[in-house]
């Protein structure tokens, strides 16, 4: 079909797909799945930090993570339009996620212990994604790429409040500089698992890379995720908890100890610390709310009837 | 300056049960709205703090994290738990309705007046905010307009207190506000009759300790340490 | 008739009614109302108190408070229990309290504010309700006499430890002092008025006397309480916020500023700072329990007709 | 003696959610029965942090006022959040088949024995208690057999982390006794699946620091104070 070669030529002049453009149903299949399980991760991931709003340190950390909590319901609009350009719509979307039937970043069924937790997450999980993310900023699909240009804007300020935080706890009190390293210790792993599975067991990413959705493998990203934080962290003077991290000269890359995959793809089936508890509160959340979205949408009917 | 500072815990209280609805509202743009008042108040309820502590040379956290219910100065009406939406909606509504007035009458003042400007041109926006959720609720459905009255009524004795000497001409304005929105929301006015009190001298209700405890738990948990 | 005739030889003889003796209607009625209301505020009594329970500042006293809180369960169903014996089930009266057609002591409508009012509560509080209740030990009706008998046991083993928890907190920090003395203030007059308006005014009191369930007018005892106050007030080196408060040796009694009778009037008709929280949490505990209460009905029915 | 901090914790953690339900029970004699179960756990609780303190010269106060969640060796079951009184009994029904035989087996213990030999008696009173409400719930209404099943099914992945090495003996004991009631009750035994760990090694929930935040904060706001 022309539509069909349009597309290729498109995909292979680095020019965007746009929503009024043919596309391979697979090509939007996989865009849905990939951007709402993106917004469904911003959404979820407001629960963690969340978590201490309520206790933050000082005023102004409160500002600064409230504010952040809320661009991160920000994103989640950004990306459910950028979704919705796809033909399908919020409702759906949000069904999707409350039934379980599609997933969200499983960095975010583990529990923020500490305020320091709050730090690493910053540091660690913001910039995971933003290497993650850097790259979808060319991604083949227009609204996607350009909401991700957006979202990585706000993501560096975040990683960079997180390093803020852990920086000031690691050079504070010994109770303090305790709690960054234990919160270190603790994020490291489930990090590097952000990447995914290793290239070899990768089961969507060949054909995201042919259509340039994808620009890097799992674990080429992983390898740069690992080579970003290692002088970072020593600046602030906290250990990654790998005994055998070290810098590999010949391949000019750092070694690194791989995170336990089958952990990773028991908290994606949804037995990690967390998976119930996120679900319930979102759950709980979106039925509490039920009688508020109908009224809204009975007033406006009034009013469009009037 | 006593006054300043039962404006800055009206602030700070708010914030701290507007923040609570984070990652619970029932609507994404709803998350984002609340998240945004919330950090209006809080970012007013800074300044307002660090003027305050000026004079004793206490900051904006020793005070709001180092003193106890019965050294807070905040209006009960905001120390009040946020049962269900409808009563987040009507507490804003009474507390914006006065706010608004009170900071447009502080922005003449000397010292205060740059931080009152700056509040007046918020507490217009949540006083939006709120008449606006407010007659969705009180017009919406049966179930939202019985919820809706339902925190009317529970909210409506503690606004009393917030005219108290010397601000009771304020409550001409504030009646007017809130009037013209229960009706166009449907909602009956209370009568005026229970006016509980002791906010502005530090005997609040149970809630505000238990508040105060989440709160203050960490910041208080490492005595002197920089964050 | 006879029944009234035995009745009156029984009250004048110093003996007690039985529930199976004739009784007037009046008698009957006025003791129903007493003890419910008696009954009504052991149990709303657990809410101010029950508020500290899980604040306690350090384990010993969170036991203490825990079988305080507890024990006010238990008087609340001696209580229930002798009314029953006026023939009135208990079903009932929780009805009547939940619905606010029974009333139930003013004192529980106001807040626990610090650690210091449980000392306050038990000290002050208590107090008032020993003087109270001492003299209902005698009360022509048997049930309720032999209920306050062991009431009385238990509610001055509480006073004790509330008098002890306002010492230690008098002979503690500066901090601990404060809060000791804060709380005698906020509690002292609404303990005052805990004994009803002044004789004068009161409407009940004279029947009650002469059936012998009341035995002291209402500003007898609250002398008596003044009285014994005074000196414990010394030894807990704690000012009672009275300034007119002072000895009066022509009368051989202290003379004190009467409560504030208004407040009285206006607590007892609903406008207490916690009236409305304290029904609420009563009302939403009963509601709560249904399904709980229904299942176990259920239960029992089944195994009956097993 | 990590052992009897883990029992201690247990049981003080239990105490404190326990005491939640005070005033708030479906019938007054469960307020009584379940403050009486409360003052059980919170006095083994007081024995148990006594000895394990002695080594290191802290108090019961000490540790149960002045550590933080990750110092906490409770398990996670404890810690969860008291939904309603079908999760209050079947996480009852849980603990107390588990403390019976653990107190039994301890009770020869030559130091925990006499404290052990107490706590024996006390939980089976406690599963006596939990066993009956948890037939009662699930073959009670309709109503009451989805809510106590809904508990089952929540809870049950937290009794792993109760049997990790060295304790894994105890689980077919405590099998028996939680099979036989919810036969009885007829409620269905989930599937053994999931299995969340972490509060042996003071990684618990997010719930823990919260309800910590409460019990802790008039401990520490009078840091050296005598009550």
């Amino acid at each position: 079909p022309t539509g069909a070669l349009h597309f290729d030529e498109l995909i292979a002049a680095e020019q965007k797909i746009e929503p009024r453009d043919w596309m391979p149903d697979a090509y939007r299949k996989t865009l849905i799945r990939q951007i709402a399980q993106h917004a469904h991760s911003e959404i979820i991931g407001m629960q963690p930090e969340g978590n201490w709003i309520s206790r933050a340190p000082t005023l102004k950390r409160k500002a600064i993570l409230l504010a952040k909590v809320q661009d991160e319901a920000g994103h989640g609009l950004y990306l459910y339009a950028a979704a919705e350009t796809l033909g399908i719509n919020r409702d759906e979307l949000v069904e999707m996620l409350v039934s379980g039937r599609q997933k969200y970043s499983s960095i975010f069924n583990y529990p923020t212990l500490t305020w320091a937790d709050i730090g690493a997450i910053g540091w660690l999980v913001d910039g995971a994604a933003i290497v993650n993310q850097v790259p979808l900023c060319r991604c083949s699909y227009g609204p996607y790429a350009r909401a991700m240009i957006r979202i990585c804007k706000e993501e560096s300020f975040h990683q960079r409040q997180g390093y803020e935080i852990l920086y000031t706890l690691s050079h504070g009190t010994a109770g303090q500089k305790a709690m960054a390293q234990d919160a270190v210790d603790r994020w490291w792993y489930p990090s590097l698992a952000m990447f995914g599975p290793p290239d070899g067991d990768s089961t969507h990413s060949e054909q995201s890379m042919a259509w340039k959705i994808k620009r890097f493998s799992n674990d080429d990203l992983r390898q740069k995720f690992v080579d970003m934080c290692v002088p970072q962290a020593e600046i602030l003077d906290l250990k990654l908890p790998d005994p055998d991290l070290h810098w590999n000269a010949e391949e000019g890359r750092h070694h690194y100890t791989q995170p336990d995959y089958t952990e990773l793809m028991r908290v994606i089936k949804g037995d990690g610390p967390c998976n119930r508890q996120r679900m319930a509160h979102r759950r709980r959340a979106h039925d509490d709310g039920a009688w508020v979205r109908e009224a809204a949408a009975a007033y406006a009917k009034k009013k469009a009837a009037a | 300056m006593t006054d300043a500072l039962a404006l800055a815990d009206d602030a700070l209280i708010a914030a701290q049960r507007l923040a609570e609805w984070c990652s619970r509202g029932p609507e994404l743009e709803e998350d984002i709205a609340l998240a945004n008042i919330a950090l209006d108040q809080l970012g007013t309820a800074r300044l307002l703090l660090t003027h305050a502590g000026q004079e004793n040379g206490r900051t904006e956290d020793d005070l709001a994290f180092l003193r106890t219910d019965r050294e807070f100065r905040n209006c009960l009406l905001v120390e009040l738990p946020d049962g269900d939406f409808a009563v987040t909606m009507v507490k804003l509504l009474f507390l914006a309705a006065y706010q608004k007035p009170l900071y447009e009458s502080l922005s003449e003042d000397g010292e205060l007046g740059p931080i009152a400007a700056k509040a007046v041109k918020e507490s217009t926006y949540h006083l939006d905010h709120a008449k606006l959720w407010t007659i969705r609720l009180g017009d919406g459905t049966e179930e939202s307009h019985r919820r809706a009255q339902a925190a009317v009524d529970d909210l409506w004795p503690y606004t009393h207190e917030l005219f108290e000497p010397p601000f009771d001409p304020l409550r001409t304005t504030w009646l007017e506000t809130v009037q013209t929105t229960l009706e166009e929301a449907t909602l009956t006015r209370p009568e005026d009759r229970w006016r509980p009190t002791g906010g502005r001298s530090g005997v609040h209700t149970e809630h505000l300790s238990l508040l105060l405890a989440e709160m203050q738990v960490l910041h208080r948990a490492h005595p002197g340490a920089t964050w």
